[in-house]
């Protein structure tokens, strides 16, 4: 399967695939779609890309943040320099890469991480109705109308959820038995 | 009384913690709590005696009418008294006896819960107040038979003494349950007063039967006897105290109890009268068998109890009065005896008669009390075992029928009552003997003062039987009976009919002991008839349980899934075509040949390639084909999805599918090649349960499908989805608003096998070979 | 169609069952598959069909009007169709793991742990590894 | 406040979960959380429980949505007695795994499963729905089938093997059922669908037939006889630390759903129903303790007995009489706090004597006095000997059969649970009682081991054990406000009007 032309291919498509899966996710709500589908679309870029270079490279390329961090001061408070090197990677990384006292780190995102925010997010969907003295679940709509987005709402939010949640699992599943 | 109950549990359990702190000195607090209880339930004794009864009611499970409800009358005091004076001499005891123990602290935690059991019992006054101590008393006597836990023998025999008495306690329990049904109350006082309404009701002979088994089982009667002597296993103050004086009367007790609810009538005196006698006549000849001291001891109580039984049975007032003074007279004598029995076994470790002789001279006190106690066992004038037997003779010769055979069976077993006691009372102790049998520990006051005092008050109450047990016992009687009794005893009733059957009874009885050594010759011929014994049943019953369940667990439990699958299959079939067959609407086939002439010709070309390519599947050797198939199998019905106006579902059916044959892919090449291992019969048998379980199902669906369906949920989602939930796609607004907690359970779901699948291909701990 | 589905039904529950039993494990996977596909086609047919119409409501209107699909087989069949998935992919891992702990590919070789002596399998074995602190 | 407090048991479970997934990596953590949520869990529960009993029914419309539309979570008696049971069972449980559960095993995911198989169990306790309560089984199952196969050792995959396909099956036919419930009556919700039922247009026979779908499928779940076979063949074969949890619940839970559908829905042709459930709940008595009596390890004989125990649960069912139904609802929560109370002694056993075969083990009772007290009471409480809590489940059943007329089912259950002390005995017999026999080689490591190890954590073994021991002794001892309770349960259940209005008309 490791032809140069699938690789590439497969390059090319994996942005449009996933804009297409989040495209899906919120027209679910109107039309045929959903978190479900959407996650799964955006989960089979990823399947085809493992499947022709291999879970390490996969997971390098998508689900690996490079950032850079300066060793730990003394007489610095954590918070202060998360903050800081929070600041620094988002904006400020052509510097970085320059400074010496700062250095490259990698953190592998595993999709447990994928799934947990998306479990997360769905089961906190539904909290708010909580605080608002009505049952769990209770949906909360924007009064506005967004393109694409549809009315922005908590329901949403819960089909957010499920589509990070699926992805995660899917991902998983195929990391572990592709490294197998 | 509930304090001292209470009392009572709190020192059981802090039983062994009292032996880590006093050492051999924990027999101090152990037989002082049973002294208190004495003299607690003795102030009561003024109240008791002047007519009264006493109750206690305190709340304990309302809801179902059970309660911690105590209740003192004469019948009620005479046990407690006998069960707690006779409570602080074991205590005593066995700290001399047990000395050193490293159990003792556990020995004591049992006794103590056994006696407040046995309390509890006596003191009850709801039935099933009564059945919970009842079963306490099981529980903490099978503790105690095996408590030398290290033999196979005692923990066989403290198997068989609690499945013996808790059987009897499950029919117990279920007589209960339908005396309280019948009478309406589980209130033993209310019901002393509804006998008649018991007696007359239709359940009575059912109730009474199972009540009996109870009583039968706890006293030892025949054909349940067989546990008692195997229950010997147990320490000698253990067998001294359950097993011969308080917890077999626990059985007389109940039956005591409820003579006036249930007795009276024909079924319950001859039911009593024959199982007593039975169990009189084979306890005495079994004791006259054996050469071993508890064996002897044993069998003699097992007939003793027979005669309780069977004057229970007879239920006149003599027979009762009788009864009583019988059950006292043999609780003192037997408990001496077997204390001196466990004394002898302690001093030269043998309890054989054969090598037993001439014992009196190294253990004095002991031989006085072994003496006492056997002359009270015979029934020699100043004893009050001779008031007993008196009693015993007028009441026999006092009934209205079988008087013969109540008599005979009396004289027989009082007979051999003498020939026994004469060989522990003297042949023992006091028969001149060129080598007694050597010592191997000295006494020690502890071991031989109980059995004394014990058997002194056996003299002291043949002495003065007017002034000491009258009063108690004309209470219990009147318990019994329900009228005021007036009876007297005394020691001398001049020369009349029964003195001299009681001489008789002591000359023929001496007679027997000079040939009971014949007997013992004689008594291994006999061996083969116990082979049919009750024993036997027993034994023969547990091994065919247990062969049986091994052998239909390993039948049903073989191992094989497809064989749990084509039963849980076939059940589930037979229970449909039943529930069917009993109900059902019949599936109404007109018009359906026009329904498929309606369909649409893609529709019928999906169906008709589907088909083979099951087929194709069962018979392909390919995995990869296999997997193709399953695909197309998958893609096809998503097909119907679409067609259906499903679009939501069918995509996500693809997309499913898709992701199935992906899995497969990358684990295909780990799976097993395919191969055929079903031999053709069995897959006939399949392919026939299949096929029935396809037409069912289908059959279902049709019958189903016949009927029209209103579904309010369709209407109200067709109306409130964009309205309310601001969605044109229904399914998706259900999925993610109406009914986000499916979703969200089924998301979990996903995770869940997301872990597991992670885990299970990430973590083997077995090293594969 | 009426008719025709719910044959369809009863022949896909035949053969994953058919399938179930066999003794090898590739096939029980398949039945597992087949079995589910079954179960849901008959959640499907027994919600009653509505041939074309989807429960979608139409841009110009806010409230549905009939003819449309039932959507609440569809939603409950959504749900099943990803639960049985997760499970189904579960099993297929699980099948898996048998072939390589035990190299058979014969079910009835998985007959130890009923028996009521267990020989082949060393006893403990399952705890080896629970005795760390 | 019910709304929040009808979600708690189900969110926090949830976000404990979600919390560990956070910190995959990191036990410390993970432990820390298990113990707050554990902690929660059981408060909210015990409150929860408190706040039924004291208000009544209590119901929350999950989404606003109405009742019969949305997804309904009810909580009476019963329901929250279950609630509140498995949260002390799963408390229990989680203390034990600490030490007594491989590190490698908690790494991957024993914490969030615990904790996510509590929330399928609470789901399917709280929820009023037909449908939610097949997720929520779904849930509850997917997680026994990744706790009984974590760790991947030969035993548990071949016990997996089993208990996935016929749990599978078992599902189907769940879904099957729901899919027939509302093909014939249009409606998910379980009080709309008692309504439904009992209306003059229902059509009997359908109903009845699908209620045999629901049969199976939780006879299956339950275990009953004929359906139980993968119970004695995979309850056995993980560590204790899972087979405890699983062994104490997840039958109750199926048993659980029986009750509460055959009471609320399935009502209809009882004439048929209930001699099914009278001759397969004797059926399943014998079976399951002469299995347990022909057994030779310590587990598999407290797993058949889970499937003869679930045999006098469902004869309340079958008696149908509300002293009798009490009876099941009073075994099921005593036999929760029992069954998984042996199952941690046996692992205890296991732990210091490193066997759970009845012929290598022996002499307990000289070397662990307290772990052989704390045994012999949930013995006897598991035979039903008064007044430890067994005797009072089977009391009611008995008078409640009695009263019913059933004497045939009354005599076989009191036949069993003499065998059952049997069974019991054979366990102290050999376990307890008998001198220990030379320890084979892995024995003797494994005891070396324990000897090694720091005593606290022999003691933090025993801790879950002596807590649930005061939950069985209170409940025998004291056995009045259970009692009470489960009486009343019984009341909401076959007084089903309650129910149907707190749900529809509120």
């Amino acid at each position: 399967m490791k032809t140069l032309i699938l690789a590439v291919a497969i390059r090319i498509f994996i942005p449009l695939f996933v804009i297409f899966s989040v495209y899906i996710l919120f027209r679910g709500h109107n039309h045929p779609g959903g978190g479900f589908i959407g996650g799964l679309i955006c989960a089979i870029a990823f399947i085809f890309h493992i499947m022709a270079h291999g879970p390490k490279d996969t997971a390098y390329t998508f689900f690996t943040i490079k950032y850079f961090r300066k060793a730990h001061q003394t007489g610095r408070s954590s918070v202060s320099s998360v903050l800081v090197l929070v600041y620094k990677n988002l904006f400020r990384k052509k510097e970085l890469q320059a400074a010496p006292d700062w250095l490259p780190r990698q953190w592998r995102v595993d999709p447990i991480f994928i799934i947990s925010c998306g479990l997360f997010l769905a089961a906190t969907s539904g909290v708010f109705g909580l605080f608002l003295q009505q049952p769990y679940m209770s949906a909360l709509w924007a009064d506005m109308y967004l393109p694409v987005f549809g009315k922005p709402g908590t329901p949403i939010l819960f089909d957010l959820g499920v589509y990070l949640l699926v992805l995660g699992v899917v991902l998983k599943i195929t990391f572990v038995m592709a490294e197998e | 009384m509930l304090i001292i109950i209470l009392a009572g549990l709190f020192l059981a359990f802090s039983a062994p913690l009292l032996y880590k702190w006093l050492g051999k000195y924990v027999y101090v607090p152990m037989a002082l709590y049973p002294l208190a209880a004495f003299v607690y339930f003795s102030s009561y004794l003024t109240d008791v005696l002047g007519g009264q009864t006493i109750f206690a009611i305190h709340r304990w499970a309302p809801s179902l009418n059970i309660n911690l409800h105590f209740y003192l009358d004469g019948l009620s005091l005479f046990f407690v008294l006998l069960v707690t004076g006779f409570g602080t001499l074991i205590m005593t005891y066995a700290g001399g006896y047990l000395k050193g123990d490293p159990l003792l602290g556990r020995f004591y935690m049992y006794l103590t819960l056994f006696m407040v059991a046995m309390t509890g019992v006596v003191l009850s006054g709801n039935i099933f107040c009564l059945f919970v101590f009842w079963e306490m008393t099981s529980l903490s006597s099978y503790l105690l038979i095996g408590y030398k836990h290290d033999k196979a023998g005692s923990r066989n025999s403290a198997l068989q003494a609690l499945l013996v008495t808790g059987g009897g306690g499950l029919a117990l329990m279920g007589g209960l349950l339908l005396l309280g049904a019948v009478g309406q109350t589980y209130t033993i006082s209310d019901l002393l007063n509804r006998g008649d309404l018991v007696t007359s009701h239709e359940l009575y002979l059912p109730l009474m039967v199972l009540i009996l088994i109870g009583a039968f089982t706890k006293s030892a009667q025949f054909p349940f006897h067989f546990w008692l002597p195997n229950a010997m296993a147990a320490p000698t103050p253990v067998s001294a105290y359950l097993h011969s004086a308080t917890m077999v009367k626990a059985g007389i007790y109940l039956l005591a109890r409820f003579t006036p609810v249930l007795g009276g009538t024909d079924a319950w005196q001859y039911t009593l009268m024959a199982v007593g006698g039975i169990t009189t006549l084979l306890g005495a000849l079994l004791a006259m068998q054996h050469t071993d001291l508890k064996a002897i001891l044993a069998y003699t109580t097992i007939s003793a109890l027979g005669i309780l039984v069977t004057m229970t049975g007879i239920g006149s007032e003599p027979a009762l009065q009788a009864m009583l003074v019988f059950l006292l007279a043999h609780a003192l004598y037997k408990g001496t005896l077997f204390l001196v029995a466990g004394n002898v076994d302690h001093a030269t470790g043998t309890r054989e008669l054969d090598q037993l002789r001439g014992l009196g001279r190294s253990m004095v006190p002991t031989g006085v009390a072994a003496s006492l106690a056997a002359l009270s066992m015979a029934g020699v004038l100043p004893f009050f075992g001779f008031i007993g037997k008196e009693l015993l003779y007028e009441a026999a010769l006092a009934a209205t029928t079988f008087k013969a055979l109540l008599f005979a069976v009396s004289f027989f077993s009082g007979m051999v009552f003498v020939a026994i006691a004469i060989v522990l009372g003297f042949k023992l102790f006091w028969q001149a003997s060129s080598r007694p049998t050597p010592m191997l520990h000295t006494m020690s006051p502890a071991l031989y003062l109980p059995p004394v005092i014990i058997s002194s008050v056996g003299l002291l109450f043949g002495l003065f039987p007017a002034a000491l047990v009258t009063p108690i016992l004309r209470r219990a009687a009147e318990a019994m009976l329900g009228v005021e009794q007036l009876f007297e005893l005394a020691l001398w009733h001049g020369f009349n009919l029964v003195l001299g059957i009681s001489m008789l009874t002591l000359l023929l009885g001496y007679g027997a002991y000079r040939y009971s050594n014949r007997l013992h010759t004689y008594a291994p011929r006999l061996n083969p008839l116990y082979k049919l014994g009750p024993q036997r049943i027993y034994e023969l019953g547990l091994e065919g349980l247990l062969n049986g369940a091994t052998k239909l667990t390993q039948k049903l439990q073989n191992g094989y899934l497809r064989s749990y699958i084509f039963i849980i299959i076939s059940t589930f079939m037979v229970l449909v075509v039943w529930v069917l067959a009993q109900t059902g609407p019949v599936l109404d086939l007109s018009g359906r040949w026009q329904e498929i002439r309606n369909a649409r010709l893609y529709e019928l070309v999906l169906i008709v390639l589907l088909v083979p390519a099951l087929l194709f599947l069962f018979r392909t050797r390919s995995r990869l084909t296999a997997i193709a198939i399953l695909g197309m199998v998958g893609y096809s019905i998503a097909l119907f999805y679409i067609l259906f106006g499903a679009p939501d579902v069918a995509a996500t059916q693809l997309l499913i599918e898709t992701l199935t044959v992906v899995i497969f892919v990358l684990i295909l090449h780990k799976l097993p090649e395919f191969r055929f291992l079903s031999s053709r019969i069995q897959k006939v048998k399949y392919m026939i349960v299949a096929g029935l379980f396809g037409c069912l199902m289908t059959y279902v669906t049709l019958l189903v499908k016949q009927y029209p369906l209103v579904s309010g949920l369709k209407a109200y989602y067709g109306e409130n989805s964009y309205l309310q939930g601001y969605g044109r796609n229904m399914v998706n607004v259900i999925l993610v608003d109406f009914r986000s907690l499916d979703t969200l359970g089924e998301t979990t779901v996903l995770a869940v096998a997301a872990i597991g699948i992670y885990a299970m291909l990430k973590l083997k701990l077995d090293n594969e070979h | 169609m009426e008719i025709l589905l719910p044959i369809l039904v009863g022949i896909l529950f035949a053969s994953g069952l058919y399938l179930i039993l066999h003794r090898h494990f590739f096939k029980l996977i398949l039945g597992i598959i087949i079995f589910g596909l079954a179960t849901n086609l008959f959640l499907f047919v027994i919600g009653r069909l509505t041939r074309g119409n989807t429960a979608i409501i139409d841009d110009d209107v806010t409230i549905a009007s009939e003819p449309f699909a039932d959507p609440v087989p569809q939603a409950l069949l959504l749900t099943a169709i990803v639960i049985g998935f997760g499970i189904q992919a579960f099993a297929i891992v699980l099948i898996k793991r048998v072939y390589q702990a035990f190299g058979t590919n014969d079910l009835d070789d998985l007959d130890k742990t009923d028996k009521i002596h267990e020989e082949l399998l060393s006893e403990g074995n399952t705890q080896k590894y629970d005795q760390q602190d | 406040m019910q709304h929040i407090l009808l979600v708690l048991p189900l969110l926090i479970p949830l976000y404990g979960a979600i919390a560990c997934l956070f910190f995959w990596r990191k036990l410390g953590v993970q432990r820390v959380i298990g113990v707050v949520t554990q902690l929660s869990l059981c408060a909210a529960s015990a409150y929860l429980l408190y706040k039924t009993d004291t208000t009544g029914i209590l119901t929350t419309q999950i989404g606003n949505w109405q009742a019969p539309f949305g997804i309904t979570l009810v909580s009476d008696i019963f329901s929250s007695l279950m609630v509140l049971s498995s949260a002390i069972v799963g408390i229990a449980v989680f203390v034990f795994s600490l030490r007594g559960l491989s590190n490698a095993r908690q790494l991957f995911g024993y914490y969030p499963l615990l904790l996510l198989l509590q929330m399928g169990v609470n789901g399917v306790c709280l929820t009023g729905d037909l449908f939610n309560l097949f997720v929520w089984f779904e849930v509850l199952l997917i997680c026994c089938f990744v706790l009984i196969a974590l760790g991947g050792s030969k035993p548990q995959l071949e016990g997996s093997i089993k208990y996935v396909t016929i749990n599978f099956l078992a599902s189907s036919f769940l879904l099957t059922g729901i899919g027939m419930v509302y093909g014939i009556l249009g409606s998910l919700n379980m009080a709309e669908l008692a309504v439904l039922v009992r209306s003059a247009e229902a059509n009997h026979g359908l109903i009845t037939l699908a209620s045999i779908f629901f049969l199976v499928a939780f006879g299956i779940k339950a275990a009953i006889f004929p359906l139980f076979f993968w119970l004695p063949a995979s309850y056995h074969t993980p560590p204790i630390g899972i087979s405890a949890f699983i062994a104490g619940l997840i039958t109750k839970v199926g048993l659980y759903a029986l009750v509460r559908l055959f009471t609320l829905v399935f009502v209809l042709n009882q004439d048929i129903l209930l001699p099914i459930f009278l001759v397969l709940s004797g059926l399943t008595m014998v079976i399951g303790v002469l299995g347990a009596a022909s057994q030779v390890d310590f587990r598999k004989i407290l797993s058949f007995h889970i499937v003869s125990q679930i045999g006098y649960m469902l004869m309340g069912l079958a008696i149908f009489t509300p002293m009798a139904i009490a009876g099941s609802i009073y075994f099921v929560i005593h036999n929760i706090l029992v069954k998984t109370c042996l199952f941690l002694i046996s692992g205890v056993v296991y732990r210091t004597y490193g066997s759970f075969a009845l012929k290598k083990l022996g002499g307990v009772y000289l070397q662990q006095p307290l772990l052989s007290l704390l045994f012999v009471i949930a013995a006897f409480s598991l035979a039903g000997i008064p007044p430890f809590s067994g005797f009072w489940g089977k009391f009611m059943l008995a008078k409640g059969g009695l009263e019913a007329g059933n004497y045939g089912l009354v005599a076989t259950s009191l036949g069993v649970s003499l065998i059952t002390i049997f069974s019991m005995t054979k366990i102290w017999n050999e376990v307890f009682w008998k001198k220990k026999p030379a320890p084979t080689e892995e024995a003797a490591r494994v005891i070396a081991e324990a000897n090694t190890a720091h005593i606290g954590v022999l003691r933090l073994l025993h801790l879950p054990v002596v807590v649930l021991i005061v939950c069985i002794l209170f409940i025998g001892l004291y056995a009045e406000p259970l009692v009470n309770l489960a009486l009343r349960a019984s009341e909401q259940l076959l007084n089903t009007e309650s129910y149907v209005n707190a749900v529809l008309h509120k």
